[in-house]
């Protein structure tokens, strides 16, 4: 534990950032008045209700706390984001700096570290609802220390959810010592009775994501993290566009947790509201977003990432975004309560997709007992074990191709070296020559990655 | 037909790692006939330029940029190009500006960079390929 | 048949007012390029598509024409409506034309009559979808005479459902005999191939309407309608809140059409979306449009009219009037196929339903045989056979007093001496006292009545 | 007690058929132990001062308005006030005025043509009723 303190100070003297020291930081958080990230979770979780959060960030801070706060006026979501520009994200702070000068309109986020822990603060202090930093760093410890020390109760990401879809050549040794760092901060905070929320983004590529590998990726890192100190962790899977099989994937993840995390973890389960290619008409964009909050509702999340109407042309005005909390909160509405589905398909899903997240870690488990679990999951995406589609980075393989079954469910057109069971294997091949006429793989593919903003899932309704 | 054995250097701008359309786009590629140099994402200016050192003989540089970022991770190309280390068509598609309310004049700031061709979408990428003897600036 | 074209020509007379022949009437229709508002619906029907329409109207004819043109900018609706102010209605036509004067804003809708049709013809021509008069007149001979004269397809009403709701003390005969007028000439129109949709306000009071009164009422006027001519019906029927009686009422529409109607007649099933008192929250008023619409798609209705997240403020403003019909229209979205109901419940309140409507309309059918069905109605609702809750007419005894079951279904209090059977009887005793906790009559009703705008569905469903 | 045993007259504005809110408040007051003449809808300042003038021990007029057209329908009040044939406060509920976008100004205009009470809701009408004697100008 003092280890952390030696890390903690040769980082911050590297960096030619100023930082208050980790006691002070402890002493904000206790003289805190408004509730935490981990707290409203908590009570959410206990009153059966969903929260909702949109994802936003701009370079200026005047325009970052205008929008926070119009936001919260217009649409009182119950945790509000600060999402990270995509330079930040890779330590490319001249570059941000730069445009910070120049223009701060061509940032795609909020550039917190040029900012620095005091604006944090005041951005935290604007608003009602608690903060959480969004991101996508590989390398996330000064931005994390900024964000402490701004007061900032919920931090997401870890080291492979935020290196394969966001970086090209980081390697996972790397990526995961850094986020170890961050988990390690976030124990030692625990300890001064201080709890971050920690977010895993298992949303990864996002794309065509198969739920078993999304689950599989954040419950390694939850171990990772857990082992590490966090006590607090909301664990995301991202919408893939069939009912059955994202009820039965968020039904997973408490699961999973109760089965492999140590007790006493706080475990959420979050729905990024659908992440894909988005329909660019206005209509069936905020049908999508009201579909993905009755995903939520259905499955008993804690929380709902809100997506905008907006989301297929670019970043959302503020009212477009805020537009998006209201559609998918909507679906909170009592009236609801008669929508209901299947629940033994749902059930039947589940243990499938359980039992393919156990045969995807199987071979990283055994391994970690000869090294640790950091050296097994660097070794298993060497060897394909793990990967997952779509990967940005050389450190995953991409060999799993993904593709929708009859019903709209995202199977494997190839698993790559997923250690699959026969039983497995050929369920999946089952539901993926079932049906409907398959073309060339290219469009398949294209389709189903355009499923709702192309209209194919209407197209394969109608088969 | 000549053009289907040319070849095409690709990749997405420095700071963006969206990477689905450009496997879509390299896949699309190679079932036509083209011979391709994929750099994926992240990669900057300089890379490209070093991967056309390596491929004197390519036919064109297709870039993509999702993250809206795209005028300030090519903000070089020009000079690149003006350097001789950069000499065949450039050809961007993609989401090329910040936000949701895209404004068609922004494009002529591309051209001032050194960009040949600005496309929208990945079904007119094949077409643009085929046009580009022409040598014209295109906006589609 | 000659009549008609005398009683025409009387009340053309008597009125200060100028209109065109039948014939350069039939001529302009016939000359008509887009389709009529019975085009769009037959077309709807067989592709199984639901029809999109808001209500609008304000007061000043250029007013009126940017209001339309904007709507359909923003939201594209099938069907547009001029909704006509409640002087015009009453025929208070001095009064709407000092408003004119004075100012036109004061005006709750659009004052046709002293417009004119030319002004008529300027609406209708001024946007893509047909147009529809909405209203509210117990005698609307005249404002029909103006609509069709300006080429408008569509014309909501009839002689109980436009007396009823919406005046004190216009005797049953005055406004039977003025709608058959209107139902006449329609057949006369039809005669020359020309077709406007006849829609029946079976919305009547709005606010806790048993369904079997609202389409006994709607199956009474169909059977004049079509007696005199008519050979397009809409049959509207307000949304209650329990979507398995909703769903159950709005099937029966085509159920006893065909029973009751004379074959070659078409008719459609339309839903009004949540006529009662509206939640002022707007997130909840957005989940009640949609839920309207849901309704509707699960009915198979043929056409919908939407409501505005403004509904419990007043006329709303146009944005909030588009936002209302994009809500709505979400609903149509394919990937909402998951949604479904119970269809054995549906089935079973269906079956009650049909037998309710055909108890009370059975003493009226019996003494229609002795004299003629128009002096059966009026004689019926004389003694209560016919009745219905919150009538502003005399004409109506109103002794029925509805309240809604533990499921939030509308069920009788008080019947009234609607001429039920003791099975009838029995299970509505049961359904009413059933479950949950009846304080004060008072109490209850008015919970009853502000169900969805108080929160009480949301305490109801925790019991 | 005395207010409980006071008469009054009630009724919806001339233009105006809605008459749930009506019915409601008639049975309201009658539960608490007043004396209601209900006109109902669509009545007249005339009808009203008709019924005042068989009712003249009438404590209150209680008119409701929902259809936006209060205003209007109302207009002759004053001359009905200032010419004795209405006497007892009165008091004025509902939604009045055209759209959704209300003005908390324009209820100025109610007492200038001889409303004294203007309430929101019918909640607030009994404890109006009790502070009637006041004989004071009330918006709640
Ligand atoms: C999936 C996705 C991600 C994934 C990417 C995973 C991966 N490894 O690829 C994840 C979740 C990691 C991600 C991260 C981020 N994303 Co993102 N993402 C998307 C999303 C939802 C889909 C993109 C996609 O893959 N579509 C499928 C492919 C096949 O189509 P496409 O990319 O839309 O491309 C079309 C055209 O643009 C064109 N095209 C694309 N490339 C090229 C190239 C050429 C040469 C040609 C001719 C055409 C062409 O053809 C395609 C079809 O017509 C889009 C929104 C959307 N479109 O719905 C946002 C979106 C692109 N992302 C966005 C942003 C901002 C980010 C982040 C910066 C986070 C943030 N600040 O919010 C990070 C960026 C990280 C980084 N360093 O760049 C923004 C861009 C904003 C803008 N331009 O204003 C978008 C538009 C979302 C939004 N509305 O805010 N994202
Ligand atoms: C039911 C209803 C109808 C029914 C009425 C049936 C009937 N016989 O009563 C029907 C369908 C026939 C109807 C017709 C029309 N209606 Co209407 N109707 C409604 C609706 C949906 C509910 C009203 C209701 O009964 N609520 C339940 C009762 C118990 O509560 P309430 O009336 O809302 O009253 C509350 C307060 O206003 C107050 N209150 C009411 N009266 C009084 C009196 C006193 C003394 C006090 C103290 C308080 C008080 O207390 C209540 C609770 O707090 C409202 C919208 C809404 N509120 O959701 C529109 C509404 C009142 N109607 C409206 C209109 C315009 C009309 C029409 C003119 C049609 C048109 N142009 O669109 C016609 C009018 C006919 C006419 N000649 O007046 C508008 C009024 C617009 C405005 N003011 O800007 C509303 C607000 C709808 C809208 N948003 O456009 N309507």
């Amino acid at each position: 534990m003092r280890m952390i303190q030696l890390e903690r100070q040769a980082l911050i003297e590297q960096s030619s950032i100023q930082l208050p020291s980790l006691e002070e930081t402890v002493n904000l958080f206790k003289a805190r008045t408004k509730p935490t990230v981990a707290q409203l979770l908590s009570t959410a979780k206990a009153d059966k209700k969903m929260l909702y959060q949109p994802r936003c960030g701009v370079g200026d801070h005047k325009e970052m706390v205008d929008l926070l706060r119009t936001l919260e006026g217009l649409s009182r979501p119950d945790i509000l984001s600060v999402t990270i520009d995509s330079y930040t994200r890779l330590l490319k702070l001249d570059q941000a700096s730069e445009a910070l000068r120049t223009d701060p309109r061509k940032l795609n986020g909020y550039p917190l570290i040029n900012h620095g822990y005091e604006k944090a603060r005041e951005l935290e202090m604007s608003i009602d609802a608690p903060l959480e930093i969004r991101h996508g760093s590989p390398d996330a410890r000064l931005l994390f220390e900024v964000a402490i020390a701004g007061g900032i109760t919920s931090f997401e990401g870890g080291g492979i959810c935020y290196n394969l879809p966001y970086c090209k050549d980081v390697p996972l040794r790397h990526s995961l010592r850094a986020w170890s760092y961050v988990d390690r901060v976030c124990g030692k905070l625990a300890q001064h009775g201080v709890i971050i929320d920690r977010e895993l983004f298992g949303t990864l590529s996002a794309v065509l994501m198969p739920p078993a590998i999304s689950l599989a990726f954040t419950l390694l890192e939850g171990m990772l993290a857990t082992n590490d100190g966090v006590r607090c962790l909301s664990i995301s899977y991202p919408q893939g566009g069939n009912v059955v099989q994202d009820v039965a994937a968020l039904r997973s993840i408490l699961e999973l947790a109760s089965k492999y995390l140590p007790e006493g973890t706080a475990v959420y389960p979050v729905l990024h509201e659908f992440m894909g290619s988005f329909p660019k008409d206005v209509i069936e964009a905020d049908a999508l977003i009201f579909y993905g909050a009755m995903v939520g509702r259905l499955a008993g999340a804690t929380k709902l990432i809100t997506k905008s109407n907006q989301e297929a042309y670019g970043i959302p005005s503020v009212e477009s975004n805020a537009g998006g909390i209201r559609t998918a909160r909507m679906a909170s509405a009592a009236m609801f309560d008669f929508v209901s589905i299947d629940e033994s398909l749902v059930q039947e899903e589940q243990r499938w997709i359980i039992r393919e997240v156990e045969e995807i870690i199987a071979p990283v488990l055994e391994y970690a007992q000869k090294t640790s679990l950091q050296e097994a999951i660097i070794w298993a995406f060497e060897h394909g074990y793990l990967d997952m589609p779509f990967s940005s980075s050389r450190y995953a393989k991409s060999e799993v191709l993904p593709v929708r079954d009859a019903d709209g469910a995202i199977r494997y057109h190839s698993q790559g070296k997923l250690a699959f069971s026969r039983e497995t294997q050929n369920r999946n091949r089952r539901l993926v020559s079932d049906s409907f006429e398959i073309k060339d793989l290219a469009t398949r593919i294209s389709q189903d990655i355009f499923f709702f903003s192309d209209g194919h899932y209407r197209a394969r309704k109608a088969v | 037909m000549k053009k289907n054995k040319s070849k095409i250097i690709l990749g997405v701008t420095e700071s963006d790692a969206h990477v689905v359309a450009n496997h879509l786009i390299a896949y699309q590629l190679r079932t036509n006939g083209y011979e391709v140099v994929n750099l994926g994402p992240c990669t900057s200016v300089a890379e490209f330029a070093e991967a056309y050192c390596w491929n004197p003989d390519a036919s064109a540089l297709v870039i993509g940029s999702l993250n809206g970022h795209a005028l300030g991770d090519l903000k070089e190309l020009l000079q690149y190009k003006e350097e001789g280390k950069i000499r065949c068509p450039v050809i961007l598609g993609g989401n090329l500006s910040v936000g949701a309310d895209k404004n068609r004049k922004d494009l002529e700031k591309f051209f001032e960079i050194g960009v040949d061709v600005v496309l929208d979408s990945i079904n007119e990428l094949l077409p643009a390929l085929e046009h580009l003897n022409q040598n014209e600036r295109l906006v589609v």
